[in-house]
């Protein structure tokens, strides 16, 4: 549900839940909430969150019970008096041992499991959406990127009919050409798509197309991989650049098309 | 990822279906009402209609360039059912596949779908076929038994029945889909189709476990030559038979790899001495690879039989030697090939060149490659004849290799692709273009036309631009065993003209597969995009510094806060205690 | 208990360890430097036409051939050759050599031949420091072979050097 | 610090560098103007017959030498470069440390103009005290401006001739206003500062309302400078359709067309507008590091007391400006995308995409700072407590608001991560990287400081007003509507189209601004002549809380170091964008390790500089130097404290 790994969740509300039944003190609980943020970031997701972002995650994490602890007298005491005990007091003296030998044998695992995580290729950071030319040229028609629009887009409210047209031949564009990649239902997950790195783009992700204006998914379409700058790092993208198979018109009508199955609306110009 | 991440739910969508089946599915006609029909045309048009045709005849847009084709929902013969052959699927069978769909083919699941959804189209792909109104076509779903545990015995008995029902004639002998007669497998609409490899069982359309082998032997696969043995076996020998497939296949999963491991031996590498080489790469790990059909050039491959591609490497102190292995139905080692040959629009096409056939007149876009090839001038090929058009096996350009008439006009080959040169250590992400290179940055290619068995090099500066090469000497052997390729390659590591491989270095590399039977050739090819080659450095290297180190800083740490917070109670208690002591001593004269 | 540190100490770490901490953050990000793209890009599928283009830029600028040395359609006291013409002259220069070797043989051997009336000292211009690589010459070609007669270099000529 | 160590001290780096100077000029002199007529003369008067023949040898190659030095025609140079840092690094280093101390310059007059009118109106003693108390740091700062200044200017004269002379070119008649308006500038300054408590209040108070006017008018030029680099040209409806057009001001080869057009070009009154906010931010913010700085010094809890306050209102004005400031940056960042797609893309989703994340780290930073600083502040007050079960939520909205901030668009993953995600963005993380939520998130974290302060504010105080509940009740009203309606944008923002969306934005700004100025005025009477349930105890407050103080001083120096970088490097290889390339070695932009190097360092040696400037500032407060037989005592006692 909503993309979580339900049995953790619930499993880290119910150490939760009891926590609060028993009324544990400040340090018990800022230890929790580490604890099960970092148990959250790392299993809490059906489709695990990259090792980055986890870590910005702990790091405000941290920030922020470091923070809560020593933002008032009370609060900072509540936190270092246990500990306190726990190094003075004789009674405590056997959990202290333990706490002495776990700690450096957590780091070790800690430090064992990254030197010995499976190789994998080297992966690089790569421009997914690089800046355009300031303008194209496509078949002899020369686009400029600021200011062009889907020339068919107005026929949505002008002429619902040839509309219709060009959003029937983007189709057949589509899937003459398309889907093999970016999938049937435009998931970027069609049945090419495992073999290719970077993945094919998804179109249903709400951070594609509705932030890109249709001269740059025009630009994408026509000039594909070999078309992109040295920042995107073209060459390991399979994008054809279909001025080679396509015709102008073909390009915007797939273009309308892909916008308009996935019920989204190109950025408008000027904006940001 | 659709591939591989369908290993594990059809397990329980079939135990599912099997659970339903259990209770009397009365096989009534229930095509639903006319708005559900309705609803459902509004989510197959958006959906469906492009593949499966907008009047459900299989004919959609993308139907000429798809192998193998779209159901044609007006025959009403489905493939993957639990009802006896020759019967109309329940509709769970149809939920099932429309919810997870067929690896491997151009059929998706359809998670974003609602039931309810789901249950709409069902009812309006039924309305494709009078079939549906016929109850006489409708049976109990067949029971599928717990699958038996695969014993040794178990799996002896199934082998025994494999030979006995002739499986491999079309699955092959040891089940790569290379049987005598596969090469030759047609469905009833005249298209050809390929036997299952039934050692990579993550490519089984129908389902990779236990329970979906077993229906698949109950009931048969509609309309393909693979027939039920419901009548001709008992159910346990079928179980006995899906234990013997079930461990014919590699896991439920490819396990697609990014990285060959090279490893270190101190060994000569012999290419000649079978035996040794052997020896050397059964210490090597086995990475495997997809391929996927090159679609990006003009000579596009829209079917690619070969779906991977396994591949290791050892290295010694001079040379370096890749083994790589792949699975082919047939060895066509009698035809020419190299990777800069020409493919005509048509034949990459495959039958949508149809319309472009009309204005082959104007010639500037896309039939100026074509060369003196001839075109089929078949006025209407691309529609409704689009099934003659291979079935009936007279056209020149496929009809030959479907026949299978001994010698294919381009043989098998494979390429493992380098970068000419290493990206410069700043900018390291940068890699020659994967499809042959580009300008500025050639690739090497080590091409093997299996006809040979012998290395070339090409150097690729883009696909329109790739010359032979002297440069580099690679050797190869290669062997073909029940289906499966081997190529061996073997190069010294250093090299002035191509890349080096140095210990602790990853080196890009990618793959590319040509299956002759396919008429590939060229740049109609199976290709991967870039993998790295790492070379394992040659001594091993120790864990134990680093991890005692780690845990001496933590133990350090930990000693000076206890240390300090004890020593600062200790100063605290006697602060107190002498001012106890000073309070005692000021106060004890007024006592 | 006089364990604490001072506090300016305090403050001096505070100060380093926040900058080097932001710092760090900027280290762990991707890098990328982003290059000016290179002024002139030759690629494969440019023609002729194109190649002339590139050329006169290229005489312009990279190739230094109009800063101070050559002129166009000048007269006067010159430097070096006026290049006015000079796709119409080339091949009548040498004996021997077409128009098109004799303008790859002033670029890659200058001292091979000197315009009567004029002094040695052109550099060669595929050695430092201008360094035009071979592509970029048969641009420079082409340029010259336009002014006054009608280029025929291409990408894929052998120019012998 | 003994004071006699520290003169000590000083005479020796004094001494120092003069010797240094003298050998510097020295070695320069031998190197470079070496006069090879005089040596070949002196070689004459040996007589040519006595030469061997490698004297003669030698003697006929600096004849040679001299000979092509004369026959060389004289070149203007293009880019001159300085070895091992480069022109780069030193134009920007310059540069950056100009403007840091132009923009506390320039901030300060402001805010101790305002906090000297609230005292004349309050007609408190203890405002103006703090005014001058601010003003003290001015005129060192100052001269640090004017020095920095220079050093720029000749900077880039002498590495960047050419550009330089072309942007004199265009903009060569603004500079003697530009001087005039720093004379009076200066004039202003220092009548402002001297004549504390010498004139009039009014007089003195339009002493330092004319100091800030000339001040901004200095920073208006300046700013048409630098906007012109990046935009050349101005938004205006020529053809007269209603949608403005792009005019340029300089013709394709450079050449100046319209001065009006480059200086009030499409950057320009963004620019300006963002950098009067942040620089009364960054002013506030060091201005309440230099109290940080004395109170931590503070020997006697008088001094504690006044600087604690000092502190508590420096980082107030601070936060004040801050929380309009990411309006001001959307604005300038909307702006830069309607002059060029190309920008704009290169700016949030091209090689700055990572820049605005570790912005979003510094700028979390700032605000969990500046909160963190007000709950400590809580302590302050007696009966405090009420309030401090409050806090967990605070910090949680706000931990939250970050962690959405800092939300990368495309994280970096690992080969098998992007496998697992099918895509090079994660399902669910995606939709944190949007727009929307981005600015959901800052619209609430600007809510909830808010909020940390008014908690801040009614600590240990009850209000006497006759509706005090009722009035409460409509600011809590007020407060989670503003939330709701922001949240109900934000998650509305991704079920409509990009335009709308876009759209969207507008009433969450205009919710959270009106939101914070009705509970002001709702806070206002409500609290006037409050009931103190307990006394506030300046000076009574953590000593973490200070350090706190420069933590956020530090955090906004950075931002703007990080901030000048993106502005600047947007640019890539032109000087003037779209017009005249860059073609030095220098021309690339460097990576984010890179330049956060570059900032790092001018942050530190703008804080060495600082630290310089609080010293001084705090030598007024010392006793006056006494002979030494007096003051013996008290220096070893000084000593002894010290060590």
């Amino acid at each position: 549900m909503w993309g979580l790994n339900l049995p953790v969740v619930l499993a880290l509300a119910a150490i939760g839940g009891v926590l609060a039944w028993r009324r544990a003190n400040t340090l018990v609980w800022l230890l929790y909430t580490g604890g099960a943020l970092w148990a959250f970031f790392r299993f809490g997701f059906a489709v695990p969150i990259p090792q980055s972002v986890a870590t910005i995650y702990l790091g405000i994490t941290g920030l922020a019970l470091v923070c809560y602890a020593s933002s008032s007298r009370e609060r900072l005491s509540e936190t270092i008096q246990p500990i306190q005990r726990l190094i003075l007091e004789p009674r405590y003296r056997l959990a202290l041992a333990g706490l002495l030998v776990a700690l450096p044998a957590l780091a070790a695992y800690n430090v064992y499991a990254d030197l010995t995580v499976p190789l994998e290729a080297p992966g690089f950071g790569r421009e997914v959406h690089p800046p355009p030319p300031t303008e194209m040229t496509v078949h002899d028609e020369t686009i400029d990127m600021a200011t062009a629009e889907n020339p068919y887009l107005h026929y949505k409210h002008d002429d619902p009919e040839l509309y219709a047209e060009h959003l029937e031949n983007g189709r057949r564009v589509y899937y003459e050409n398309c889907f093999w990649c970016h999938g049937d239902g435009m998931g970027g997950d069609g049945m090419f798509a495992h073999g290719l790195n970077p993945v094919p783009s998804n179109f249903n992700d709400v951070g594609t197309l509705p932030i890109l204006q249709s001269s740059f998914v025009q630009w994408r379409i026509a000039k594909g991989a070999p078309g992109l700058p040295a920042s995107g790092t073209p060459w390991d993208s399979a994008m054809p650049a279909w001025e080679k198979f396509l015709t102008n018109e073909e390009m915007w009508d797939v273009n309308l098309f892909i916008y308009d199955f996935n019920g989204y609306e190109p950025r408008a110009l000027g904006q940001h | 990822m659709t591939g591989h991440a369908m290993g594990r739910t059809p397990a329980a969508a079939t135990l599912a279906a099997a659970l339903l089946v259990a209770l009397p599915a009365s096989a009534q006609v229930d095509l639903g009402t006319e708005e559900q029909r309705a609803a459902g045309k509004v989510v197959y048009d958006k959906y469906c209609g492009q593949c499966h045709g907008d009047t459900g005849d299989g004919n959609g847009y993308a139907t000429p360039r798809v192998r193998p084709k779209p159901r044609d929902f007006t025959t009403g013969k489905y493939k993957f059912r639990t009802t006896p052959n020759g019967m109309l699927p329940t509709d769970d069978d149809l939920r099932r596949i429309i919810e997870i769909g067929a690896p491997y083919t151009s059929m998706p699941g359809w998670p974003n779908l609602t039931s309810a959804e789901i249950q709409n189209v069902i009812y309006y792909i039924k309305s494709f076929s009078p079939d549906f109104e016929n109850p006489d076509r409708y049976a109990e779903p067949i029971e599928i038994p717990r699958p038996l545990e695969s014993t040794e015995e178990s799996i002896a008995r199934g082998r025994v029945l494999y030979e006995e029902q002739a499986c491999g004639a079309c699955h092959g002998e040891v089940g790569r889909g290379d049987g005598a007669s596969a090469p030759t497998l047609v469905n009833d609409k005249g298209d050809p189709i390929r036997a299952a490899d039934l050692t990579q069982r993550w490519t089984y359309r129908g389902g990779p476990t236990k329970e979906d082998i077993y229906r698949t032997f109950s009931t048969g696969l509609n309309g393909t030559p693979m027939p039920s043995y419901a009548d001709s076996l008992e159910v346990e020998d079928r179980q006995h038979l899906v234990n013997y497939v079930y461990s014919l296949g590699d896991g439920d999963d490819p396990n697609y790899g990014t990285l060959i491991t090279a490893v270190y031996s101190d060994e000569p590498i012999d290419l000649q001495d079978g035996e040794s080489l052997d020896a050397l790469f059964e210490s090597a790990p086995m990475t495997r690879f997809p391929l996927v059909g090159q679609i990006t050039e003009p000579g596009r491959n829209f079917f690619p039989p070969v779906t991977s591609i396994e591949a290791q490497a050892v290295y010694n102190r001079d040379e370096i030697a890749f083994r790589v292995r792949w699975h082919d139905l047939r060895a066509d080692t009698s035809g020419r090939n190299n990777p800069n040959l020409e493919v005509p629009m048509w034949d990459e096409d495959n039958g949508i060149g149809g319309d472009a056939a009309d204005d082959s007149g104007d010639s500037d876009d896309f039939f100026g490659d074509f060369g003196g090839e001839e075109v089929p001038a078949e006025d209407d090929f691309f529609g409704d004849s689009g099934d003659d058009f291979f079935g009936d096996g007279g056209d020149d350009f496929f009809g030959t290799a479907v026949a299978g008439a001994g010698g294919a006009e381009f043989s098998d080959a494979v390429a493992l692709q380098f970068p000419a040169s290493l990206a410069p250590t700043e900018s390291p992400e940068l890699k020659p273009y994967f499809l042959y290179g580009d300008a500025q940055n050639p690739v090497d290619l080590w091409f093997v036309n299996l006809t040979y068995g012998v290395a070339d090099t090409f150097r690729g500066r883009g696909s329109d631009a790739i010359e032979p090469t002297e440069a580099d000497i690679v050797e190869a052997v290669t062997s073909y065993d029940q289906g499966a390729w081997t190529v061996t390659y073997k190069r010294r590591r250093s090299s002035r003209a191509g890349v080096s491989f140095a210990e602790e270095q990853y080196t890009p590399v990618a793959f590319s597969v040509w299956d002759g039977f396919n008429r590939e050739r060229g740049n109609k090819r199976a290709l991967s995009s870039w993998f790295y080659v790492y070379t394992e450095p040659s001594v091993e290297q120790a864990v134990a510094g680093p991890v005692l180190r780690a845990a001496l800083i933590v133990l350090v740490v930990e000693l000076l806060v206890v240390f300090l917070v004890r020593r600062r109670a200790r100063q605290k208690a006697a602060d107190e205690q002498a001012e106890a002591a000073s309070l005692t001593a000021t106060e004890a004269p007024a006592v | 208990m006089k364990l604490s540190v001072p506090m300016p100490l305090r403050l001096v770490l505070l100060v380093l360890g926040t900058t080097a901490f932001y710092m760090y953050l900027g280290q762990i990000v991707p890098q990328r430097e982003a290059h000016p793209p290179p002024p002139v890009l030759i690629s494969a599928e440019m023609t002729t036409e194109d190649l002339v283009a590139v050329g006169a830029e290229l005489a312009s600028g990279k190739g230094q051939c109009l800063v101070g040395c050559h002129t166009v359609g000048q007269s006067g006291p010159l430097r070096y050759p006026d290049l006015d013409g000079i796709g119409a002259r080339a091949a009548t220069q040498i004996e021997g050599l077409s128009g098109l070797e004799y303008l790859a043989q002033s670029l890659y051997e200058p001292a091979a031949f000197i315009v009567p009336g004029f002094a040695d000292g052109m550099q060669p211009i595929d050695q430092p420091p201008i360094s035009l690589s071979e592509d970029e010459m048969k641009a420079v070609i082409a340029w010259l072979q336009s002014l006054g007669g009608t280029p025929t270099v291409t990408l894929d000529t052998e120019l012998g050097y | 610090m003994n004071r006699n160590r520290i003169i000590f001290g000083i005479g020796v780096l004094a001494f120092v560098s003069v010797i240094a100077t003298v050998r510097l000029g020295g070695f320069l002199v031998d190197n470079e103007y070496r006069q090879p007529d005089r040596q070949v003369a002196a070689q004459e008067e040996q007589g040519e017959a006595e030469l061997t023949p490698r004297q003669q040898g030698i003697a006929d190659e600096q004849a040679a030498d001299e000979a092509e030095a004369r026959a060389r025609p004289y070149e203007e140079a293009e880019y001159r470069t300085v070895s091992f840092v480069g022109s780069r690094v030193t134009v920007w280093v310059l540069a950056q440390l100009h403007l840091l101390f132009a923009a506390f310059v320039l901030a300060v007059p402001l805010f101790a103009f305002i906090i000297e009118f609230v005292g004349y109106v309050k007609k408190e003693e203890r405002y103006n005290k703090l005014a001058y108390e601010f003003t003290k740091l001015l005129s060192v700062s100052f001269s640090m401006t004017a020095t920095f200044g220079a050093f720029l200017t000749f900077g880039l004269i002498i590495l960047y001739p050419k550009f330089t002379n072309y942007l004199m070119h265009i903009f060569s008649p603004t500079f003697l206003p530009y001087v005039l308006l720093f004379f009076l500038e200066a004039l202003f300054l220092y009548s402002y500062y001297y004549g504390w408590g010498k004139f009039g209040p009014k007089m003195h108070l339009f002493l330092g309302f004319m100091l800030n006017i000339v001040g901004t008018a200095i920073m208006f030029i300046a700013n048409a400078w630098l906007t012109f680099m990046m935009s050349p040209g101005r938004r205006d409806d020529v053809d007269g359709d209603g949608v403005p057009d792009f005019v340029s001001a300089v013709s394709e080869s450079g050449a100046l067309l319209s001065l009006r057009d480059a200086f009030f070009n499409f950057t320009w009154m963004p620019i300006n507008i963002h950098r009067i906010i942040a620089n009364v931010a960054f002013g506030g913010s060091i201005a309440a590091a230099y109290a940080a700085f004395r109170y931590l010094q503070a020997k006697t809890d008088e001094e504690k007391a006044h600087f604690d306050w000092m502190g508590y209102v420096g980082n107030f004005v601070a936060i004040i400006a801050f929380l309009p400031l990411p309006f001001a940056g959307y604005y300038l960042a909307a702006e830069i995308y309607a002059f060029s797609q190309t920008l704009g893309i290169q700016m949030m989703g091209g090689t700055f995409s990572w820049l605005f994340v570790i912005q979003a780290a510094l700028i979390g930073n700032l605000f969990l700072g500046a909160n963190y600083y007000l709950w400590l502040g809580m302590g302050r007050m007696e009966g405090g407590v009420h309030f401090q079960k409050f806090i967990k939520w605070l910090l949680i909205a706000i931990a939250l608001c970050f962690a959405v901030w800092a939300t990368p668009r495309y994280a970096i993953s690992s080969v098998s991560e992007i496998a697992a995600m099918g895509g090079s963005s994660h399902p669910q993380l995606s939709y944190l990287g949007q727009m929307s939520a981005k600015n959901t998130a800052v619209n609430i974290l600007i809510l909830s400081t808010y909020m940390s302060f008014l908690l801040y504010r009614r600590t240990g105080r009850q209000s006497v007003h006759p509706h005090r509940q009722l009035l409460t009740r409509a600011q809590a009203i007020v407060f989670s509507s503003a939330a709701a309606l922001v949240t109900f944008y934000g998650v509305y923002g991704y079920f409509v189209d990009s335009a709308t969306r876009i759209r969207f934005a507008i009433p969450q700004v205009y919710s959270v601004l009106a939101a914070l100025v009705v509970i002001t005025v709702i806070d206002l009477p409500l609290y006037r002549n409050a009931r103190q349930s307990g006394e506030t105890k300046w000076g009574k407050v953590p000593a973490i809380s200070q350090y706190a103080l420069i933590f956020i001083a530090l955090s906004f120096t950075w931002l703007m170091g990080l901030m000048g970088y993106v502005r600047s490097g947007l640019r890539q290889e032109w000087h003037v964008y779209g017009v005249v390339l860059d073609t030095s070695p220098d021309a690339y932009t460097p990576s984010l390790g890179f330049a956060t190097q570059v900032v790092s360092v001018t942050v530190l040696i703008f804080f060495g500089l600082i630290g310089v400037v609080f010293w001084l500032s705090s030598l007024g407060g010392k006793k006056d130097w006494e002979p030494k037989a007096v003051a013996d005592g008290d220096g070893r006692l000084e000593g002894g404290q010290a060590a």
